[in-house]
Order: structure tokens, then sequence, then C-alpha cells
């Protein structure tokens, strides 16, 4: 039995309705209880400010185009090299870190859970294999299914059971989370070199249009039961004029679940440009979060870009092929059989560029935009608008006018008069901070019950301290001390072990891989289905029986059932 | 006893669909495989127990004794050397990483001499590429340069190209165009609906000259490139341009030619330009079972894919400078372990001569041309046969290697994770 | 007669490799291809015995006639008998020059070394079991 | 002031020894320096014999000189900004990497790498300098940017592969491959060379020897005088298999 007390913790604790008591936290095994006995050890948090864990719902740090990332950039890997030291393994990377770096860095600024935003189902277990080497922060997988052949037969089938069925036979075999689509239907265009540019465009061959596909899948998704919604990247990421296949998508989302919204929509700085051309883009936010502002089932993240080198990363192929061609510099594309694709190319957002600059400020728009932090939470598609290290620069932007000023006046002349953040004057709160960086996370992915993003009693006790005292700073003026203060913890607590103090890892982490296995009734299963195992053995190039995720790759694997089509 | 849905880890094809006779601790028959598959499996003789070098002769040691001296040799190496990889699975891979990392070794794989250049090539411009059921399902231009897959991939063109059936290509063998670049009229060139044949070293400049003619600048190509006519050229630059799905699988060909990774470099930007057009795609041939997952082990863990050189405690890389050859070469490193290889074959002699002048410990199944230059040989399970784990086939995709017999071998990765532990042991943290 | 060395893999050289010490794996690892033309310049037949010479070395090999080799250029499968005589210099690449390099070729009356006996010959200790 | 390093004899003569820490500001503060033989820290007076003539206020005026056996001493020179240093032997692999300004002058050979990622100063190789001369690091887009890097004897492969400004002049011949990649600066070889400036965007390269193998993919464009070398040269435009705006000049070409 080990036991930890928490003292003097200044608690933002959002989904409890917690906002800055002083109070102490007992913790035993592991998990958050009434009391502890006085053999407890003790911390002194003087009254800093205490948050649940930080839970990123969306970023990229683990798999096959994750790695390719890093394969083919050594000149990233000159940046932030750390030697071995202690516990510390060595660490390499900026943009692109290793597995470690990605885990100690995410430590420091107190993350203790992460859903790696993408996994090709053919490639899940290279996903898993990160995930062990990643040992500080809990993690899931969105698993993609934009492309997949089964999935789009099954929507022209207007078959919402059998979709259904075959995610939930994906999910079990690749351990994976909840239902990812990354432009879907573009990513199989892609196979042949083309893309879809509305979602009522059919896909080549397989005639079902991505508003098909999406509403399918919403569907089959709470057929399932599953416990976070569909997380889709929107068609026509990064292209002018976007905004209104993100308001078309948008409007095809129906209110399914009492629990948590029906729709995520990830990164959708990228997908809220006006104008036709790169030379007329302007922002369409006030358009994009009015529709969310109306929707409740609707929760979005920021995809917060910043001024600076780094690599975009996405199951999109096509949108980085056209990336590629507007750079010039190196691209990988890696298109998965029957199931997705995927690009990488490195990009550097620069203040000389209106159109980066108008980007960043899109992004810090949605955020002072959306009335409810609940329905916009804050990330970078790590490291695609910029690597997560920024996240305290952007929890400085969006608590301080002043900073923003500051930041705005050395933008390009032409940002101004086409984005509104100049005449945005909110600035968020620390409870508004709370809610977009781990409570919001945790009621989106439907985690709080795994004891997620609160610290209720029962919960696991995963817990970040910060170097910050809510009474004395005023992050308005003081919003350097914010930014230095998110940037590393005093204590990051997971699981009730202490894994990080002031930014030093001390402890080899021991994580938990959660995945969703969904009970479907034997007459639906896919595995008894002649015809889905005949196209499955007769055009993947793997076995089928080869194909599932054993489960030893999830050393501390947690599944989560659900009883689908009940 | 039949085991079904084996995976061959010989080569980077890692076929998943073999199936096994077993009796006891052998393999009686191979179906399905190729014949480098039937040798893998049927054919496989193993240094029975840890073996030490006298002045004289060798001995047998025990496994503790030849753990133990291992771990004295590393602890005490100013430039220690880890070598290999390529034919063991990710688990042990990973226990090798952290051991260079414990003792500031360089560690490197065996893509040093095979798609090194490759990976040098895809550094500088990235690579377009996908799974194999992409080319298998719907690519009708194949293209073979500088590789010869009937004798180096044997399944290859059945699997996945030429003669395999594709969900938009039922009818492969009409429907798919194969083009072969070669030095050499080769088994796979005979087969092949266009034949280049070219000069020894002229991978390159036909590389630009194709590049040329797709931009549209066919007019200032010579009526000659490396022995191949302007026309045929032309003609397949055509070809490609009309794919509705192009791939080029590349070999050796590239990699080991005069240039090196430039050749590699200029077929991923013709593989460019030609994306322009229509879809292509790239990809190497890779050699060992699980070469490309020692590369992704080696890149997650310490953020580059080969060469990794842990001298300053921190990771560098600089192939060239930290490769394995090179080091040997140089006389460098003061001591060697070296896991799942055969660098005394594959080595040019003087850097292979080195492994003699160091102490050099071989992890390694069998006895090969290594065992002689080697101090202290240790048998291990061969990954795939006697040991599951991980594999990466040549196109990234991660397969599980089962374990279809015992012959009561220790894994490779639990020995390394012995000689781990001593040294953290004795070196503290 | 210059030529070009070029190496490569072969099906009966993936078969053996696990048996280095065999007779099997001596026979293809120390197999040299030749244009038949080039055979018939050195004046010798299909499985003389030829020795090949670089600034590194030289090693004893046994000639192949074949059709698909090119005049000029010798095949050889990638082993311990074609790295006896290629240089290690890599030109800052970590890859040696595989499939440049250039050689000398001439008719022997030496034999065809084993894999264990070219191992000694720099420095090592064969190893036969028992 | 002079600092004096002789290199001792060491017990292990081909481990290679990293030294960054040798650049003349270092010394302003003394020579309580740290360098690496292989994975082992040392002083640099284990390493060598240290010898300090007179005083300096200010790093320019300090000369760093080495002497005996530093063949396999990398990285010497690295960042340095002023000052000079003068090796009377080979030096190792990432002499004057990241330099900025100062003077280094290399009375020996080079091995690779001398002058990676250059971005001013100047350095001197008096004998021959080995692959990838006056380049960049892997997968980086520039090679060096500024300076200027002069070897009398030849150079290796690779030589100012991804050129991006400053000027290599190389009086000797170059492997193959000069020029490589190359996208600004200046490149000129006063001998022979194999393969000039595959896939080259920008930046100018003159040629004075004989070229072999030259790269199909060039556009000949002019036949111009160039007062300076006092030749007649033929003038490309090139690599059109890229989007080439390069120039490369040539004297005599070879096989064509």
């Amino acid at each position: 039995m080990t036991e930890l007390l928490v003292k003097n913790a200044c608690v933002i604790d959002p989904i409890r309705g917690i906002n800055g008591d002083i109070m102490d936290i007992a913790i035993r095994d592991g998990r958050i209880v009434e009391s502890v006995s006085d053999r407890a050890e003790v911390i002194d948090a003087q009254r800093c400010l205490t948050l649940p864990g930080g839970i990123d719902s969306h970023t990229h740090v683990c798999g096959t185009k994750v790695n390719f990332g890093r394969y083919m950039s050594p000149e990233d890997m000159r940046a932030g090299r750390t030697q071995r030291r202690g516990r510390m393994h060595v660490t390499s990377g900026y943009y692109v870190p290793t597995t470690f770096g990605n885990s100690y860095r995410y430590s420091a600024m107190g993350y203790t859970t992460l859903l790696e935003g993408a996994m090709a189902p053919l490639e899940a277990r290279h996903t898993h294999e990160e995930f062990t080497a990643t040992p500080h922060q809990d993690m899931m997988a969105n698993t993609l299914f934009d492309g997949n052949w089964a999935v789009m037969d099954a929507v022209r089938e207007k078959n919402v059971k059998k979709a259904a069925a075959i995610v939930g036979w994906t999910l079990n075999a690749v351990k994976g989370y909840g239902i990812k689509l990354t432009n879907p239907g573009g990513t199989e265009a892609w196979g042949w070199g083309e893309d879809l540019t509305s979602i009522r465009e059919p896909v080549p061959h397989f005639e079902v249009t991505p508003a098909e596909i999406i509403t399918t899948m919403i569907r089959a998704n709470e057929l399932l039961k599953l416990p976070h919604s569909v997380h889709l990247h929107c068609n026509n990421l990064g292209k002018p004029g976007n905004y209104q296949t993100t308001l078309d998508t948008f409007d095809l989302v129906p209110d399914l679940n009492p629990d948590r919204q029906t729709l995520y929509a990830t990164h959708v700085q990228f997908h809220a440009y006006g104008g036709g051309t790169w030379r007329n883009i302007c922002s369409k936010t006030e358009e994009i979060t009015r529709s969310v502002n109306s929707k409740p089932q609707i929760v979005m993240d920021m995809g917060q870009i910043m001024f600076c080198r780094t690599m975009t990363m996405t199951a999109d192929g096509p949108m980085e092929f056209n990336l590629h061609c507007l750079h010039h510099n190196k691209w990988s594309n890696h298109d998965v059989e029957l199931e997705t694709g995927s690009g990488i190319i490195p990009v550097t957002y620069s203040k000389k560029s209106a159109v980066n600059c108008i980007m960043w400020a899109i992004g810090l728009e949605l955020a002072l935009l959306t009335k409810s932090p609940w329905q916009c939470l804050l990330e970078t598609d790590n490291p695609n608008g910029a690597p997560f290290v920024k996240y305290p620069e952007v929890i400085g932007l969006l608590m301080s006018k002043r900073y923003r000023d500051e930041e705005c006046a050395t933008l390009h002349a032409d940002t101004e008069g086409r984005t509104s953040l100049w005449a945005l004057e909110r600035e968020m709160d620390w409870h508004d901070i709370a809610v977009m960086t781990r409570a919001g996370q945790a009621k989106a992915l439907g985690i709080i019950n795994q004891g997620k993003g609160h610290l209720g009693i029962g919960a696991e006790a995963d817990i970040a301290i910060y170097p910050i005292r809510t009474d004395s700073v005023d992050p308005a003026r003081e919003y350097r001390k914010v930014v230095e203060g998110f940037q590393k913890t005093s204590y990051t607590i997971k699981r009730g072990r202490v894994v990080s103090r002031d930014g030093e890892i001390i402890v080899d982490g021991a994580n938990t891989t959660f995945w969703v296995n969904a009970r479907i009734p034997e007459d639906l299963r896919v595995d008894n289905d002649p015809e889905f195992i005949r196209r499955f053995q007769e055009y993947y190039t793997v076995r089928m029986s080869n194909y599932p995720v054993q489960d030893l790759y999830l050393p501390r694997g947690r599944r989560v059932d659900t009883e689908a089509f009940t | 006893m039949i085991l079904n849905d084996v995976v061959c880890p010989f080569c980077g094809c890692l076929c998943d669909d073999l199936e096994l006779e077993v009796e006891g601790d052998r393999v009686v028959r191979v179906q399905n495989g190729c014949s480098l598959a039937e040798a893998t499996f049927m054919n496989d003789t193993r240094l029975p127990a840890p073996i030490r070098r006298t002045t004289t002769g060798w001995e047998k040691i025990s496994y503790d004794e030849a753990i133990k001296e291992t771990a004295d040799i590393l602890k005490d190496a100013d430039r220690p050397l880890l070598y290999g990889w390529s034919s063991t699975h990710g688990e042990a891979q990973s226990v090798g990483v952290h051991i260079a990392e414990r003792i500031g070794a360089v560690i490197d794989n065996t893509s040093t001499v095979c798609h090194g250049p490759s990976i040098l090539a895809i550094q500088e411009v990235g690579h377009p590429g996908c799974t194999l059921g992409q080319v298998k399902n719907r690519a009708d231009v194949i293209i073979y340069w500088g590789c010869n897959p009937i004798e180096a991939h044997p399944r290859h063109m059945s699997r996945y190209t030429t003669f395999a059936t594709g969900f938009f290509v039922p009818d492969a063998q009409r429907e798919r165009t194969v083009i072969v670049v070669d030095t050499r009229r080769n088994d796979t060139a005979n087969i092949a609906d266009e034949f280049l044949q070219m000069e020894p070293g002229g991978d390159y400049a036909v590389l630009s000259a194709l590049r040329a003619i797709v931009r549209g600048k066919e007019s200032i190509i010579p009526k000659k490139v490396a022995g191949i006519s302007k026309e045929q050229l032309i003609r397949v630059a055509n070809i490609c341009k009309n794919a509705k799905f192009g791939a080029i699988f590349f070999g050796l060909g590239l990699t080991m030619s005069r240039g090196k990774y430039k050749n590699v470099r200029n077929a991923i930007e013709l593989t460019d330009e030609l994306s322009r057009h229509t879809k292509f795609v790239i990809s190497p041939m890779r050699g060992h079972g699980n070469v490309y997952g020692s590369n992704e082990v080696f890149t997650w863990m310490t953020g580059y894919p080969f060469a990794v050189d842990f001298a300053r405690g921190i990771a560098f890389y600089n192939p060239g400078e930290t490769t394995a050859v090179d080091i040997l070469r140089r006389g460098e490193c003061d001591a060697a372990l070296i896991v799942a290889s055969d660098p005394g074959a594959n080595f040019p002699r003087v850097a292979a001569a080195h492994l003699a002048k160091i102490p050099t410990v071989l992890i390694d199944p069998h006895v090969n041309a290594t065992t002689a230059l080697s101090r202290i040989h240790i048998p291990c399970t061969a990954a795939g046969i006697d040991a599951a784990g991980t594999a990466y086939r040549m196109d990234g995709v991660p397969i599980r290697m089962k374990k279809v017999i015992e012959r009561g071998y220790p894994d490779d990765a639990e020995i390394l994770k012995k000689i781990y532990d001593r040294l953290n042991g004795e070196m503290g943290s | 007669m210059k030529c070009i060395l070029n190496t490569g893999r072969t099906v009966p050289q993936g078969t053996a490799v696990e048996h280095k010490g065999s007779d099997a794996y001596r026979t293809v690892a120390s197999a040299c291809f030749l244009n038949p033309v080039d055979m018939m310049l050195l004046g010798i037949e299909n499985g003389a015995r030829i020795r090949i010479t670089t600034l590194t070395g030289y090693v004893v090999l046994t000639a192949r006639s074949a059709e698909g080799v090119t005049r000029g250029e010798i095949f050889v499968t990638i082993g311990p008998y074609a790295n006896h005589i290629i240089s290690s210099e890599t030109h800052g690449t970590g890859m040696p020059d595989f499939k440049s390099e250039w050689v000398d070729v001439e008719p022997t009356g030496e034999s065809v070394r084993s894999v264990g006996e070219l191992m000694e010959e720099i420095g090592g200790l064969r190893y036969d079991p028992e | 002031m002079r600092v004096i390093l002789e290199s001792k004899v060491r017990k292990k003569p081909t481990l290679p020894i990293e030294a960054e820490a040798i650049i003349p500001r270092n010394f302003l503060k003394g020579t309580d320096l740290l360098v690496y033989e292989g994975n082992k820290e040392r002083k640099l007076s284990e390493l060598f014999w240290i010898f300090v003539e007179g005083t300096a206020v200010s790093p320019e005026n300090i000369e760093v000189v080495l002497k005996g056996d530093t063949s396999r001493i990398k990285r010497v020179g690295e960042y340095m900004d002023t000052g000079s240093i003068l090796i009377s032997r080979d030096i190792g692999m990432h002499c004057g990497n990241f330099m900025s300004g100062g003077t280094i002058e290399i009375l020996g050979n080079a091995d690779a790498w001398l002058g990676r990622e250059m971005r001013g100063g100047t350095i001197l190789c008096r004998g021959n300098a080995g692959h990838y001369c006056a380049t960049g690091y892997r997968g980086e887009k520039k090679g060096m940017q500024g300076g200027k890097v002069e070897v009398f004897g030849n150079t290796g492969d690779f030589c100012a592969e991804y050129l991006a400004g400053g000027e290599v002049h190389v009086h000797g011949s170059t492997g193959d491959f000069p020029g490589v990649e190359m996208r600004g600066g200046q490149l000129i070889i006063e001998g022979d060379v194999t393969r000039p400036c595959a896939n080259m965007k920008d930046g100018t390269c003159v040629i004075l020897g004989r070229v072999h193998e030259m790269i199909p993919t060039f556009e000949k464009i002019d036949r111009r005088v160039l007062p300076e070398w006092k030749i007649t040269a033929d003038v490309y435009k090139g690599d059109v298999a890229n989007r080439g705006k390069g120039m490369l000049m040539i004297k005599n070409p070879g096989e064509v």
C-alpha cells in the first residue's frame, strides 16, 4: 500500500465544480481516497495551482507516420538532445522527438493521458509498441476508418449495423479506442492520386460520399456505444474557402448522446478559411463558431499554429501533396491498403507569411468566440500546428489580451483586415483553461468514469501541480509568468506516484493503454461472415489471423467493454 | 502438427501465409514458401552451446560465464560497436539500444550495407510510398530498378506485383506492364515488357534524363544515356505518365552503385515528378526479414534509423562517420558486440579484419563467418523459428513472427537483458 | 583483364547463408559469372579457376559463364569471397563499393579457399563443430 | 596570445577525439578545457602538451596552434567566430563546423566534413580535403552558407553539396558529384571532376579542368569569355531535371 497526501492545493476541478478551493488530496494505491493514514508521504502544494493531469485529445506521438517523421528528419534530431541521466533515457528532437522525449516533455507539462490522433489498423502493432516506449502517459488510439473498403461497402448498402460490426471487430482486433475519419473518402481517392472537393462528391468506384460515410459512422458509433464520439478531420483541410465544407459537415450531425458530443471535429483552425485562393484567404471563425455555439452535439479542438519550424503529418495524403507542391521541401506519403493514407512534410510557420499569420489568428479566434470552453479544446494538432511544448504560450495568449496585442503588432500587415482577432476582448480564466486542457477532454473522450480528468474520490490520481499562485498572478498582465508556470510543473503525479519534479523525470513509467471492446451479437459479427473473410484474405497482404494485435503488446492494457446494439 | 499462417522471417517480404508441418523440435515440411523459406525452416543447424576462443582453439563455456565476460568487455571499452540486429525481433533490438546508451557505444544495423543509402536519400527528399497491398490492388505499371526479386525476394512478384491478383487488377499478367532496369539481363528482366539494359554506374544519368523528359525537356537529352536510347527513355516515360498507378521497386543496384544515395534520391525525385501526372509510389526492396524493424526501433528510441553514436551521452548520427564499416576501417572501436548478423562475410576485408583484432562477441543462432573472428559466440533462438517477436515488413507493416518449435535455446532478448542488467549493476545509475 | 565487379543476392546463396561452413555455400559464394566472350578472351572454360585482384588483395574463384552478364563486368554473390577484395572505402556514406570495384581477372592454378581459410587469413580462427 | 597544443602519444591512437572546445575564444579563460576521447571525458592536458605564449584581452588576438598527430581529432574550430587556428599536420573530421568568423589554416590534409555548415570566416587547407568538404548536415536544406573554403590540393566526393552561399575554391581536382544539390554561392574547381553540379538549383560553378561524365540534363546556353580566369567557357544552365537556375561554366569540356 502506498499513500500520498497533497496538502494546501489550490484545486480547479471543473468536472466536480471546484474552482480554486484550497484543499488536501489523499491518494492510496494510485487512486484518490477520502483520507490516508499519517504514514502517508506529504507534498505541500503551497497553495499553488493544482489540476487533474493534463489530457491531450488529439496529438500525433506514436506510430508509423510519426516515426517516419523522425526517420526522415535527422536535422530536427539535433535540436532538444538530452543525455541519459538518472531514470531518463537519451532524448532527441524538437518537433518530432523520440518517444521518451515526447513522454518526458508532456510529463514535465503535467500531461498524463494522450490520445494518438490517427492509427492505421493494419499498422496498429507499431503504435502499441511505441505506446510502451512512451511510459509516462496513459494512451488511447484513434483508429482510422476514412477509406475502409468494408465500411464504404456497408455505407453504400445503407447498412449501419454492418458498418458498426466492422468497426467493432476492427477496434477489438487492433486495440483501438475510437473512430477517426480523416478526409473521409478522400484518402481512398488519393489511392488514384485524386482528392474529393466536397462532402457530396462520390468516392471513385465505391460510389459513396463523405457525407454518407460521416452520417453512417456517427450512427454506428452510437450503436456500438463507444465512449468517444466520431472524431473527424473534415474534408478539404487547409484549402481557402473550406469553411463552407466544415459548416455543411456540422449540419449533418444529429444530437444522439446525452453524455457527450456526437461529433468531435479536430483542428478546426485548418478548416475555417474563407476566400478562394491563398491571396485572399481570410478568417471565417464567426460563421464556424456561430454553428458550434448553437450545436451542443459538436466539440472541436483548436489546431492552433505557432510560429516555428515543425512537421505536418496526417492521414490526409492528398492535402500533404498539395502542401508539398507549395513548399518544395521533402515529402513522404504512405497509403495503407484498404484503409487510409498518410503524408508528411516539414513546414515553417513564419510571421512574414500573411497566410500563416491569418492561420494563427484563426486558431485563437475559434477559442475566444466559442462560448463554452467545453466545446473548443486546446491543442496544436501536435506537431502539425506546432509541437506541444508550445501549449503554455497558447494558454498565455488566451488569457491575455495584452499578450495578443503585442504579438499582433509583429504580424504581417494584411492580417488585421482578414481576421477578427484584434477586436476580441475576451480573456480566459484559470477555470476555462482547466476545462480546455483536461476536463473538456475527459468528457469528450468519455473517460470521466475511467477516473480521468477530475479529482473525485475513486479517480485515478493523475495530478499536476504548477508553480503558479492564482491569487497573486494577474494573467492578463503577467502572462510571462503564466507561460513559464505551465511549462514545468512542480510535481506531476501519475497514478499516485510523483513522476516528474520541476521538469525532471524521477521514475520509470508504467502507462496504461485504453481500448474498446464492443460486444457484438454473434449473428452480426463480421468474423463469422464468409464474404468479409474472403475479401480480407484476397485483398489484404496479411492473413486475417495475423492482423489482430496480441494482448501482450498492451502490457497494461485496460479494456473498456460496451454492450453494442442494446 | 500443422501450423497455418506462419511468418517466414528470412527476407523483407515477411510472407505470412506459410503452412508448416512440425514434428517435435523439427520442421518437416514447408508449404507456400519459396526455397529460401524452406531452407530457413528445415535446414536450421545451430551452434550447440556458447564457445570461447582460446590461444589454440575453442572451448565450451556456460551462458552465465559468456554473459559475464561480455558485460566486462563492453563495460571497459572506450568505443564499443554494437552491430547487426536485422535478423532478430524488435524486443532484442530495444534492449540493444538501451545497452548502447548505457555504455556510450555506437550502434548500427545491417541497413548500413544494404539500404542505408536509401535512408540518406529519404532524409533529403522524403519517401512517397505505400503498403504492398496498394500496389497489389491497383498498380498497372511496375518498375524493378537495380533489383532481382526472382533471386532475392522470390515471392515478391506473386504476392504483391506482377502475378498477384488485385481488386482493380483482376487479370494481373495482362493488365500490368513490367519494366526492368539493370546492368545485367537477369531472370527478372526476362519477364519484363520493357528491359532497359544500362551501363554499370549509369543509374543517376538515366534517372535525371527520365525526370527531364517527364518535365517536358526531352529536347536536351542526348541520343543515348548510359547505353539506353533516347527513344526507349521517352517510351518508358510515357508508359509511366499514362499509368493509373505506378510503382517503382529498387534494390542494391541503386544503393551500392557509384553515387549511392544520390541514385536513390534521383529515383525518389522521379517519383515525385510523376506524382504530378498520376499516382506513383516508390519502395526499397529491404533485405533481411526485420531490417526495417531495426530502423523503426532505433528511430523511435534514438531519433535515427541506423549508425547512432552515443559516445557523448547524446545520440549523434552521421553515416560515413558513425557507420560500422567506417568505424572498423579506421580501427576506432576497441570492442564489438555482433547480434543476429554476419559482418565477417558481409563487410569488406579490412573492416572485417578489425573484428579479429578486438574482443568481439557474437550472439547468433548459427555458426557463421563472424564466429571465426569472435572471442565468444553465444547461440540463441532464431526469431520466427523458435522465438516469437515483432518484425517490420519492407513496407513498414508490423507483423508478429511466431514461435513454431522449441529447441531449448535462450532468446537473444533475454541474453541481452542479462548483459544490460549486469552493466547497470556494475556501472550504477 | 580489367572488369567491374558487381555483387548481389541469389537464391542458392540465400538458402545456404546460414551454413557458411558448408560446401554448398563455398560453391555458390565463390562462383564468378562472366560473359562468355570475356571467358573466351581469357582462354578459360566453365569451372576454371580465376584469380581476381584489387588494391585490397586477391581471391580465387570459379568461373561460370553467363549470357546475362555484360562484357567487362563480373558478378559474384554477396559474401566473404567478394568481400575479400572489396575496398572498405565508403565515400562518406557508410556503404562500400559493392557494385563498382575495378578488378583484374586472370586464370590461375590456385585452388578456391574455404570461408574458414579466408577468415583465418584476416586474423580469425575457424570453428569446426564436432 | 598564442596557445600551442602538441598532441601526446596515446595508448589507443586510433580512438577519435572530439574537441569542439578548441576554439580561440575558449582560451581567454585559460586552458582548463574538456574534450572526449572515445566515450571518456578528458582534460585537454591529458591529451596535449599545452604551451601559452603572451596574453590577450580579446579573442581575435588568440592564435591556437596544433602540433603532432592531430589526424583523429574532430570538431576543432566548431562554432569558431574569431581568432585563428593553425594546424601543422593533418586534422580530423568536422574541422570548422558552423564557423562564422576567424581563420583556420591546415598545413596537412583535412578529413571529411571540413567547414560543414559554415557561415563565415576562412578555411585554408594546404593539402587535400576529404569527402563532403564545405557541405551541410544530413537532411538539412542548406549546406555552407557563407565564408570561404580554399583547398590547395584535391577533395573527395560530394564537395560543396548543398552549397547555399559563400565560396569554395579547390585548386586541385574533386571526386564524384561536386556541387551536387547546389542552391547558391560559388564553386571554383581548377582540376578535374566527375558529374559536377548534379541536381543544382542555383549558384555558380566554374570548372577549369576536365569534366568526366557530364550529367545529361544540362542545357548549353552560351559560350563566354571569363576574364577573371582568362578562359573561354561553355555556359550551361541546369539542372533541368530539377527547377534548375544554376550556372555551370566549363573550360575545355571533356567527354560529354
